[in-house]
């Protein structure tokens, strides 16, 4: 009873939020359209039993993506309308009637493919699939990652490593 | 083996809840638990004034009601009644949702406090980083507050303030990893639990590191709720009142009642860690020793054994309330750039030495604290000469 | 109600956000929150897949690390998006249309 | 409680719903008894008794993006943690404590070495070396 | 301790792993780098010391060995067995010797921290004990290998490093030619060796020691099939490996780099060109003795060592360079091991190899302490000048102390182990010369150059030492010597053990089953270490690639045998009264060069300025170190390489310059003039441009699907991606 109107809710605050994202006209909004996407998402997962994944997204979305996400806006100009020496507007629009056709028609496109890959599975499951039990995640979590996939959590140092330098490097203000 | 207050009340009562009754049980508890908060909040700022007036040698209110204790409820009153003025030029969504996503982080993070064994709301696998998780939104929030107000001052609070919350997040994650390394499992029972009574058995006690572990985690909660010396963000004699200046009324209010309850909940979360929380000494709290030694049905002693864990837990709160207030009016404001270094360059590094030396600790001293070790140590070396 | 396709349902429509935005938008930031949408679709995807059919926890695994990696790519493009912001003045995406400065 | 059951996530909805019904509902409330005196002065940001010049949402400092880029990385790397960490008892008490603490002290040392790395280039300053060079500026640089 | 390669590897490890982490810290952190190189060679020597307590003191037989294989790499195919098989070999010799290299090693590491102070200061990097933590490795690799081809591994590697440490001081005139011409010297003994080498490896397909061994214990060697350009197969590798010997240990015709390879610093003279790397050549002469025997090249190798002992040390007499004397001493030394080797006296000359590492080590460090303290205040630079010196003793007392120690071990004063080494090599030439009139020579050159070793080492102590301070200024300067551990420990440490006691009495006590020496004697070196006998391994061929560990507890019947056939007890007998006459002659000897250096130089009763006159022909001979270095120069390479250069210089541009790659030149005109009207015509005009054209019609078209917008692309990808899914 309780997991349905968590899937509803949870599922609402998704597309919602991804709704918003698409509509939105302004990019501020946007991203805070996307901040409720992501709890959605957060949600759907407790929904799922995957505990410690909803916290996962809680953590490094809200607060550290969407942060980033902000402080890159605001360091773009924020929200001021003006033109750059291109010609073109400082901001750029967030899209037109005619980008937004294209895009729907894209997504048309390829929506069709995955419905075309994923139909088979929603045949085969009749809706009614019954959740199987689950306890906590988090120490299943831990002692996969430091078995089975401990050259995966290893090497995602290594990549967060390469992300930092990679970023700072690009970012470092030039002394001109 | 997730207790919660539906659990406890069950298991007090004999009596299997259903979802619908558990749904209520925790409304009233959750209501319960907003307004108790909200009215520590609340007295945090009698509190506030209070002990700054003492530090100050002033009286501090004293017209409200006996010794002023009323003036939060008369300033409630009074900001609940004032105009909320909303800037020509400002983001209107955003300039009222950010106050909400303060309050929503803030409340949300009351779930999981562990005022007591029965009396958590509910004790998720995750409590710890499910805490994490929440509170940074009260960095969104202030961060949009400061953006929508479109006023210069806000924006620098904003941004400062955004700043300096998810800086100091990274010291508090770590000095959290390390004592989740200590207790093995993410949830509030579990960190509390493996916990004593005794300040011994505290985690601040276990090990050196973790000594130091617990000074590193507590300027960061400093930082984290905008405390001084890290008012940075609201510093009033540079940025006016920072990323609330364009706030008046009941929307100034929310960010204020914010973050009263977050200190509060901070200063309950670091007792947790490493206090030892609801911890009672001698295992009171269970309730079986009164139980055997008064008699009497189970539920008075279990209910004994609650009141006295909710004692231990409010009663270290409480100090390191007091401790966060003292701070604020003795320390003097850090600038940003001493802020970004203490952060990056003293307690980060610190607190990496500490997560590795905890671990080298666990890992050599199979999980012993230093007590045990030098009571060992000294029962082994009197043991020798037979 | 709960049941996979559900779920499918859920990342489907959220996957085809992010599709249109990627398309829709000029705006480079708003096609990084595309990114990010599209992304977290996958990632609800292989947990829905994981707790239906497997019951294990090997999706969690990987979606674990789509976090890992999304945050990784919002970093790196974000600092791209600023430096490109530097030199040109501009976060139009039909700005960067040439490899060098 | 034997089998895990998603009621434990009550309190969090509840709990929001009851922030979100705080904010609204006393805004709401607040329309019938608070004054409503709008005026073209009033509603103009505050900018010290000056007439605002300009909006606010200008450029700012690219240090706020390094700042949060560095914690991004560091925020990643704690959630991964917490999870390794949460076993580390479980595989002290079998004996394995040794391999959890390699495999955690390889994961943060590799780690180290990004932040030592921005240390080294500056990019933890918040006055950033090469501003100090010239003095009268640096001051300004501080916000 | 378990003897596997892994746990004997890291004696050469440590070192070799010192060098490694030394030859990227050196630059920055030399404290560190000093300090690493130390500590390695210090626990090399621990674990020598493991091996030496198990050989010695465990009291494995004679011929107890150990050896440990694995395949280096493995060339099999097409029917032919290449296997390189490297591991390590140890018996009693090979302990000791570990034992020596890492002691001696040790302890010039810590003289070298005192030494090398200044150099370090100014800049040199440490690179110096970058090369010493090589070189020791080499070393210890050298003494550990089982085979030749290791051991002309780290023989190479040796003289890599020989040469890096001759020329250290780079910005010296003589440093940069002295140590080209020690590695060219040392080649030319190199090739010979790997010559050797090849010759062992065709025919036996191995180049283990044990292999050799089983393999002339069969008669290999000897078969007249295997014959090499028509002489044995045994006397052609025998003498090729030997020369390998010549070349390493500075024999007679190739002698002539040791003493210019004193430009390098003292430390490493002491470590290389004394004590251990020219050891190493004695080493393996001793390793191949079955071979050189069989091969009956004893008498040659005698020669040989008698040639040099004597003209050594005749050369030694005129030298005023304090080190020159220590190198041309050295050299001499070297001679007597050989003529040991030569006369088959397998033990003693070991025993010499050691004993002279230690006394030749304590001398040249006591010279390094001397001439570090002498400054020359106006040039910058030590003095090494003998002239200069006079009367030290009273400022340098332990270098005094330490120097005579060593000075009396080496002129074979009793009781001291140059005595009981040397003398034992002095007897059994003596024995050979009785029964064998080729013998004669060597034995006669040996006296003599007995006297001669006593006299111009007490020269050299009385010039330095004793007398009044020819050079007042300079001996101002100089600082009163104090104790220091770094500077004096090492040397009294080493002039410790230049007493005999150490080797010629019994260090494993009552253990040791008393056996009948031919003296009698209870002495641990003559019973432990003995002439392989081949026939024992002729077994081994059974198990070819196989690991062994022959442990045979206890001691077996010593098989001392200085020349076959001597066992009945009237030889016995016979060689006992030799020895006795050989030793009262020595003893009889060395006593009388001390005696006539006293009287010329202490009392000064007799002139030397008369010998220099009487015999101004020999004497510039002899300060000419008799022409051989011009001999080589002018003879070899003047007139022998450079006419051959300038013959091979006119083949290569007479002859193929000008017809064959000017002749080529001209046909390829021809084809030129045809290819380049195709050229232009054909390939330029039609193809190229032809290409091109068409390309920028494709362009025309391709260039507005490259437009350099991303999301373009993205729909790109998307209908393709779709077109594809849908047409599976």
């Amino acid at each position: 009873m309780f997991i349905d109107i968590m899937f509803i809710l949870s599922a609402l605050l998704t597309l919602g939020g991804a709704f918003g994202v698409v509509a939105s006209k302004n990019i501020m909004h946007a991203c805070i359209y996307l901040l409720g996407s992501l709890f959605g998402v957060a949600g759907l997962y407790a929904t799922l039993g995957a505990d410690f994944l909803a916290a996962m997204q809680l953590v490094v979305y809200a607060g550290g993506i969407i942060i980033l996400m902000l402080f890159a806006i605001m360091l773009t100009g924020g929200h001021k309308e003006a033109v750059n020496k291109f010609g073109l507007d400082k901001i750029p629009s967030m899209g037109s009637v005619k980008t937004f056709l294209i895009g729907s028609f894209s997504s048309l496109i390829i929506g069709s493919v995955v419905l075309k890959i994923i139909a088979s599975i929603i045949n085969s499951h009749d809706g009614s699939g019954k959740l199987p039990e689950f306890s906590s995640s988090v120490e299943k979590i831990g002692t996969l990652l430091v078995t089975d996939h401990v050259l995966s959590f290893e090497i995602s140092s290594v990549l967060l490593l390469g992300a930092l330098v990679g970023a700072a490097v690009i970012s470092r203000p030039r002394k001109q | 083996m997730n207790s919660s207050i539906v659990s406890f009340l069950s298991e007090m009562t004999n009596f299997e809840f259903t979802s619908l009754h558990a749904f209520i049980i925790f409304g009233i508890a959750c209501f319960l638990m907003v307004n108790v908060s909200a009215l520590i909040g609340g007295l945090g700022t009698y509190a506030e004034r209070k002990i700054s007036a003492d530090l100050q040698m002033r009286q501090g209110p004293n017209r409200v009601g006996p010794f002023g204790i009323l003036q939060f409820l008369a300033d409630g009153v009074k900001l609940l009644l004032k105009e909320i003025i909303i800037p020509t030029q400002a983001d209107k969504v955003l300039f009222l949702i950010s106050p909400l996503l303060c309050l929503a982080g803030v409340f949300a993070t009351l779930a999981v406090l562990p005022i007591s064994s029965g009396l958590i709301l509910t004790d998720l696998n995750i409590g710890i980083l499910y805490v994490l998780g929440v509170s940074s939104l009260v960095g969104v929030g202030i961060f949009l507050g400061g953006y929508s107000s479109n006023s210069k001052w806000s924006m620098l609070g904003g941004m400062r303030g955004a700043a300096q919350i998810i800086s100091y997040e990274v010291p508090v994650t770590l000095c959290i990893i390390s004592i989740v390394l200590m207790a093995g499992g993410l949830s509030m029972t579990t960190l509390v639990n493996e916990q004593g009574g005794l300040p011994h058995q505290w985690y601040i006690l276990h090990n050196p590191f973790a000594f130091i572990g617990f000074f590193v985690f507590f300027i960061g909660i400093l930082a984290e709720s905008n405390r001084a010396p890290f008012d940075l963000p609201e510093a009033e004699s540079e940025l006016v009142s920072g990323y609330h200046t364009e706030y008046s009324g009941m929307a100034f209010s929310f960010f204020a009642l914010a973050e009263y309850i977050e200190v509060f909940v901070l200063c309950g979360i670091s007792a947790t860690l490493y206090l030892g929380g609801y911890k009672v000494p001698f295992e009171l709290g269970s309730g079986e020793l009164i139980n055997s030694t008064l008699g009497g049905p189970e539920f008075i002693g279990k209910g004994i054994g609650q009141l006295l864990q909710l004692g231990a837990f409010f009663t270290k709160t409480f100090l390191l309330y007091y401790v966060v207030i003292w701070i604020r009016w003795t320390l003097p404001r850090l600038r940003v750039d001493q802020l970004v270094s203490l952060c990056w360059k003293y307690l980060t590094p610190i607190s990496i030495i500490n997560l590795i030396g905890i671990a080298a600790w666990e890992w050599i001293f199979k999980g012993q604290s230093i007590f045990n070790l030098i009571a060992s140590l000294l029962h082994s070396s009197g043991g020798g000469g037979h | 109600m709960v049941s996979l396709p559900s779920f499918l349902f859920v990342s489907f429509i959220l996957f085809l956000a992010g599709i249109v935005v990627m398309i829709a938008r000029k705006n480079v930031i708003a096609i990084l929150l595309g990114i990010e949408l599209i992304l977290n679709a996958a990632a609800l995807n292989f947990v829905a897949y994981t707790r239906f059919i497997n019951n294990n926890l090997e999706g969690h695994i990987i979606a674990l690390f789509i976090i890992v990696i999304a945050a990784a790519e919002a970093a790196v493009g974000l600092a791209i998006v600023i430096r490109f912001y530097q030199i040109r003045e501009s976060i139009h995406i039909d700005d960067a249309t040439q490899l060098q400065s | 409680m034997s089998s895990f059951n998603l009621d434990v996530y009550m309190p969090v909805l509840i709990l929001i719903a009851f922030a979100v019904v705080m904010v609204v509902g006393v805004l709401v409330a607040g329309i019938l008894i608070r004054p409503q005196n709008p005026e073209e002065l009033k509603l103009s940001p505050y900018e010290c008794g000056e007439e605002p010049v300009g909006p606010a949402w200008s450029n700012f400092n690219i240090r706020f993006y390094v700042t949060a880029l560095v914690f991004i990385i560091f925020d990643v790397e704690g959630a991964l943690m917490f999870p390794v960490a949460a076993v580390f008892q479980k595989f002290n008490k079998i004996g394995q404590g040794g391999v959890l603490f390699g495999t955690l002290f390889l994961f943060v040392a590799i780690l180290v070495v990004g932040i030592v790395y921005c240390w080294k280039k500056g990019d933890l300053d918040w006055v950033r070396s090469y501003q100090v060079a010239n003095d009268d500026t640096s001051k300004k640089e501080v916000n | 301790m378990d003897y596997t390669i892994s746990t004997i590897a890291w004696i050469v490890l440590f070192p070799f792993f010192a060098f490694v982490i030394n030859a990227f810290l050196a630059r920055k952190a030399t404290k560190i780098a000093v300090i690493i190189s130390c500590g390695a060679i210090a626990l090399s020597s621990v674990w020598a010391l493991r091996i030496f307590k198990d050989f010695i003191f465990g009291n494995y037989a004679s011929d107890f060995y150990i050896r440990k294989v694995f395949t280096w790499f493995d060339l099999n195919g097409a029917g032919l067995s290449f296997n390189v098989n490297m591991g390590i070999y140890i018996d009693n010799m090979t302990a000791i010797m570990l034992l020596m290299v890492t002691v001696v090693a040790t302890l010039i590491h810590i003289f070298s921290t005192y030494y090398m102070k200044d150099d370090m200061n100014y800049g040199r990097d440490g690179r110096f004990f970058v090369y010493m933590s090589l070189f020791t490795s080499a070393m210890l690799g050298l003494v550990l290998s089982d085979n030749l081809l290791s051991v002309f591994i780290f023989w190479e590697l040796m003289g890599f490093c020989s040469y890096s440490l001759i020329g250290h001081y780079y910005e010296k005139d003589g440093a940069g030619n002295a140590n080209i011409k020690a590695f060219m010297t040392t080649r030319v003994g190199d090739v010979f060796f790997l010559l050797g080498i090849l010759a062992i490896w065709t025919n036996i397909g191995s180049v283990g020691f044990v292999e050799m061994y089983a393999a002339i214990a069969d008669g290999v060697f000897t078969d007249p099939a295997n014959n090499v350009f028509g002489i044995s197969l045994a006397a052609f590798a025998g003498m090729s490996i030997f020369m390998g010997t010549i070349g390493k240990s500075a024999q007679f015709p190739l002698q002539v780099w040791l003493p210019d390879a004193m430009y390098g610093p003292t430390p490493c003279s002491a470590l290389i060109h004394a004590a251990t790397m020219v050891a190493a050549g004695v080493y393996l002469s001793l390793r191949i003795f079955p071979l050189l025997d069989v091969a009956g090249l004893t008498p040659l190798v005698a020669w040989i060592g008698g040639i040099t002992a004597f003209g050594a040390a005749t050369i030694a007499l005129v030298q005023t360079d304090f080190k020159a004397v220590l190198a041309y001493s050295t050299i001499s030394q070297l001679g007597y091991m050989v003529l040991g080797v030569g006369v088959g006296s397998y033990n003693a000359a070991f025993m010499h190899l050691i004993t002279h590492a230690i006394f030749k080590a304590c001398l040249f460090l006591s010279a390094g302490s001397v001439i570090h303290s002498l400054h020359d205040h106006h040039t910058h630079e030590h003095v090494q000048e003998m002239p200069r010196m006079g009367g030290l003793r009273h400022k340098m007392k332990f270098t005094w102390f330490a120097m005579w120690c060593c000075t009396l071990a080496i002129a074979g004063i009793p009781f001291f182990s140059g005595f009981v080494s040397k003398d034992r090599i002095l007897g059994d030439a003596l024995i050979q010369a009785l029964h064998n009139k080729v013998y004669i020579v060597p034995a006669i050159l040996g006296f003599a150059g007995a006297l001669l070793t006593a006299f111009y080492m007490c020269r050299m102590m009385f010039l330095t030492f004793h007398g009044e301070p020819r050079d007042k200024e300079l001996y101002e300067h100089i600082p009163e010597e104090k104790f220091s551990w770094n500077r004096n420990l090492p040397l009294l440490i080493l002039a410790v053990f230049t007493l005999g006691v150490w080797f010629s009495g019994s260090l494993t006590g009552q253990k040791l089953v008393k056996v009948a020496s031919p003296e009698g004697k209870l002495e641990w070196f003559s019973t432990l270490v003995v002439k392989p006998d081949v026939n024992k391994f002729k077994t081994y061929t059974s198990e070819k690639w196989g690991n062994t560990d022959t442990r045979v507890k206890g001691i077996e019947k010593s098989h001392y045998d200085p020349k076959h056939g001597m066992t009945n007890e009237e030889e016995i007998h016979h060689v006992h009264q030799v020895h006795v006459i050989g030793a009262i002659a020595s003893i009889f000897i060395a006593f009388a060069g001390v005696f006539i250096a006293y009287m010329m130089y202490i009392r000064k009763s007799w002139n030397p300025g008369w010998w220099v006159s009487t015999f101004s022909g020999w004497y510039r001979a002899l300060q000419n170190k008799y022409y051989m270095d011009d001999l080589y120069i002018k003879g070899v390479i003047q007139k022998g390489l450079l006419p051959l250069n300038r013959f091979l210089a006119w083949i290569d541009m007479g002859l193929y310059d000008r017809y064959i790659v000017d002749g080529w030149a001209g046909v390829s005109k021809v084809f030129y003039t045809f290819s380049k009207w195709f050229d232009d015509l054909w390939v330029d005009t039609v193809m190229v441009d032809g290409t091109g054209a068409s390309v920028r019609l494709f362009n025309v078209v391709l260039r507005t699907l490259q437009s350099g917008k991303i999301q373009f692309y993205f729909i790109m990808i998307i209908v393709v991606l779709a077109g594809y899914i849908l047409a599976l």
